[in-house]
């Protein structure tokens, strides 16, 4: 399984995804769906004065989804909205095939790992979910 | 020795050199063969040879290549009708896929048969495409859909039948056998409850028709659909069959070329069945090569086929079933599947399962297998299912189970 | 010496070794393009590779030869996209031929903007397939058909197009080229004047595609259609493209599997545009080859087609011209023909014009061309076509008059 | 031109299709129409006692409708109902393809000669158009 999209990194997150439970005092919520699949998640945010304080997510997912939605917590949680826009439009124009600068890199720190999935189309909307969910819950609430 | 005996025989594998993509591939196993059949050699150059030897357009022309490619459609839809037991070859409307079948059925046929109150009632385990269009004229006239549910044992019993059909019944849409669960379900006694109730029978042949022998006289239905690239043929055709009062009563579907009688500035009159309903220039190359596909089929027999196809559902059940974090779904009797297997793995996602066992050169399908009602009425999201037809083998098994083990250890091992 | 002046050699014919149908028929002199064109063996290659490379159905699996069908129909329709100059490949519809994506523009598009007195205004000389649409969808909605009328060239003007498209007009549909007349209608300006009134404007493309270099973003047009196998790709497939906003507004036509986002028991969502028009299995490997058939066009050059085309239309009509008992129909100016020339044998039926030329190894079609409506306008039953595509030589042309000069002797000999 | 279907005899009905008139006192007319090509065809009989005194027909079509025609209103004029019927299915299997037997053959005369349209299927309606026009008025007329 030498360069397969199943890292350690990917496998740990997946196994023991801390962001993966139902936030409480959430101010939004969004749901994302993977019709391919069928797969589902909710992301929740806590967000104050433009910062996310809290990101969290649950829902049904392969490993993938999972470990991208862990590893999109981890990154934004403390991170400005407009950041964690920056950043998600970093990830997604990754995993459609953009090359990364080293100072994007920098930056997706964790989330640069899953690079390898753009090379595989059929994983591509899985590696998705979470940050396309974080971009319609910016959306949605006029972030 | 029975004269099925080396069909039988999983460790020998005559077919393969059939399937090109097979024979250049003989690492591969495809297991995936409900979602599209492999071709073999004589269907790819069926297709070729129409368009290199006899390529016009049919029904148009007054020249000789012209008349050949008329001819190869109407000796395709002869052989497409006695393949199936269809009484009349004008019956054959070539279509695109089931699906685009079965929604002639729904906007051309079922409008004329459906009011407000009236009932179309299908089973759980519909595909998309013998499920949604009924969704959609159902709240087009007002009619409800009512579901049929198998037992325990993945049976839709004559009971659940007699519970379901009944006076409000217009339309029955059934499956014959299930893309997910593998079963075949008895259409035949469906079609005599509908009947009885002066409803319409419409069975979805898409998964029978690779599988088993299919007489639509036998089974009694009012209209039967299947796709060409399920049973070895090309992508692109598919085919309607529809008992001919039915269809010559219908109003067409799809308007244009070649399907007209007549056409003023301000109105049109239309041919007869079939081609009322073939609006356009129609896939003459496909048909050409379809009709390849079953003399293919035919050439190898009923009897081998569904003598190997058993004997590789047993095995593929059994050593599935001697994994013990293998969740199998459907009937656990290997003989009522036909074609199809699906399972999931414990804990682990069915993507994640399809993706490792790509990397183990194994190819099978992960997801809702457009069966989403049938899925959540399981109470699971998706699953895995491997698929088998005659050219697989015991390797293809043994890469499957090997994979699986390998799938289970990388995310519980150490 | 200019760069075309081999191409415009009509005694040199540098293509027909590329279409192995007419390689092997030296002796046939295809004039019926316009119906359905010759394939070259890059494309018939592009078809086999597909089913023995990368064959497994689209969309649904997650292992490699899944994705690569995947892939096949992504890059098809991102070079189908570029070839027509539309600006977003994923506008880009598989259909099954012209006629059912005009179909579509007509089930599902059409009943959002029609209300009892409105109007859809056409051309006279529309296809069959650009007309009955029309005529039901204005059945079912209570609104009018107006037709735009040539004037004695063959042209529609634009006073006829001021004088027909109005504030009640909602939809105007034309073909892009006629495949009777020959001519190139200016759909940029019926686009514009349709626009001037809030109407959409649906360009069917099946003529033009071939013969000339098309735009779409210049035409600025809503929808477009075409098939692939009149441009040298396989039957099967054909193309609608559509305005994104409005393909996205629009209800789905077809449903199933492939289309839907997700699926209970009594509702569905959609997928996004353009899975949402494509129901059930595609035709990957047509969409693969069709993609083929535009490479092997852009190899060869708008400049060249355009300009041998250009010189067979002028000598044929000349020598159709030098002959007293051939009557002419459409524009007399050679340059205004793209593909089709159309006639008649004076006192001779078209299809005894027809039967007699194939027996001297001649393919024209002779009858209505699906344009009933035209011809009853123009006073005449049916006609004769020759249509002609790069592929065709001097000696194609010459054993078309050979033939017509026995037609008459035998009619009117001695 | 050899075994072409345009022989010597097809050639003169159509030149000179003497039944080719509008019947003035027919009892029975009935249009056929050929949707391949749009030709049409009416075709007008004169019907006594259950013998065809008179048969005509009008119409466009190619050489072969017109001479099918005309050869089939020679045929049948002074036949009764019945024996029209008989002849008009003999011809249609004959054009289908079917053989005939030697007095098949002479019962159908000159309209035996257009055997070889049978080898050319596009022009098969041609033949027909008649000969159905013909079964459609008996139809019609409860005959
Ligand atoms: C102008 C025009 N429109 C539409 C069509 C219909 O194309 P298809 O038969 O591929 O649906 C044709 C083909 O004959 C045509 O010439
Ligand atoms: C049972 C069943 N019905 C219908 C279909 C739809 O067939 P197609 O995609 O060829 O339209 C399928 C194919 O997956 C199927 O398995």
């Amino acid at each position: 399984m030498g360069n397969s999209i199943y890292s350690a990194a990917l496998m740990d997150h997946n196994a023991h995804p801390d962001n993966k439970y139902d936030l409480q005092d959430a101010t939004y919520s969004h749901d994302g769906i993977n019709p391919s699949c069928g797969d589902e998640m909710t992301l929740k945010l806590k967000v104050n004065d433009g910062v996310i304080e809290k990101a969290a997510f649950t829902g049904h997912g392969c490993a993938v989804s999972q470990a991208s939605a862990d590893i999109m917590a981890d990154l934004i949680e403390g991170e400005t909205v407009e950041e964690a826009r920056r950043l998600s439009g970093l990830f997604l124009g990754m995993i459609q095939g953009k090359e990364l600068s080293d100072q994007d890199r920098e930056d997706l720190d964790e989330a640069a790992e899953l690079e390898s999935i753009s090379r595989m189309p059929a994983r591509v909307k899985c590696a998705e979910l979470a940050w396309r969910t974080l971009d319609g819950i910016l959306d949605e609430n006029g972030e | 020795m029975s004269p099925n005996a080396h069909v039988t025989d999983l460790t020998v594998n005559p077919y393969k050199a059939d399937f090109p993509l097979l024979a250049n591939n003989p690492e591969l196993a495809f297991l995936d063969s409900a979602a599209t059949a492999q071709r073999p050699a004589v269907v790819l150059d069926a297709q070729r040879r129409f368009y290199e030897t006899m390529n016009a357009n049919p029904l148009r022309g007054l020249y000789k290549l012209s008349v050949e490619a008329t001819e190869a459609i109407q000796q395709a839809r002869q052989h497409i009708a006695r393949f199936i037991g269809a009484p009349n070859a004008k019956d054959i409307v070539l279509c695109r896929n089931t699906s685009e079948a079965l929604n002639l059925v729904a906007f051309s046929f079922a409008p004329m048969v459906l009011r407000p109150g009236d009932e179309v009632c299908i089973t759980i385990m519909e595909h998309h495409s013998n499920l949604v269009p009924w969704q959609q004229v159902c709240k087009r006239t007002g009619a409800k859909l009512v579901y049929m549910y198998p037992d325990k044992n993945s049976v839709i019993t004559e009971e659940e039948m007699r519970a379901k059909i009944g006076p409000k019944t217009k339309i029955v849409a059934a499956a014959q056998v299930s893309n997910v669960l593998g079963v075949e379900n008895d259409v035949k006694t469906m079609a005599k409850i509908a009947h009885e109730f002066d409803a319409y029978m419409v069975v979805d042949g898409a998964q029978s028709v690779p599988h088993i022998t299919v007489d639509i006289a036998d089974i009694d239905c009012d209209f039967f659909a299947f796709s060409g690239h399920k049973i070895f043929g090309p992508m692109g055709i598919g085919i309607l069959w529809g008992r001919h009062e039915l269809l010559d009563a219908m109003p067409p579907f799809l308007t244009g070329g070649e399907m007209i009688e007549s056409v003023t500035q301000q109105g049109a009159t239309w041919a007869p069945v079939p081609e009322k309903f073939e609006a356009g220039t129609q896939d003459a190359a496909g048909a050409y090569a379809l009709n390849a596909a079953i003399t293919y089929v035919e050439s190898l027999g009923w009897g081998a086929i569904e003598a190997r196809e058993a004997e590789l559902a047993k095995y593929c059940i059994e050593q599935l079933s001697a994994l013990p974090f293998i969740r199998l779904i459907g009937p656990a009797d290997p003989a009522a599947h036909h074609g199809a297997i699906s399972f999931n793995v414990c804990t682990v996602h069915p993507h994640d399962v399809a993706s490792i066992l790509d990397m183990n050169d194994v190819a099978i399908r992960a997801g809702h297998h457009c069966a989403q009602p049938l899925l959540a009425w399981m109470g699971i999201e998706s699953c895995c299912r491997a698929s088998v037809a005659f050219y697989n083998d015991k390797q293809d098994i043994d890469k499957l189970v090997e994979g699986l083990k390998k799938v289970w250890s990388m995310f519980n091992g150490e």
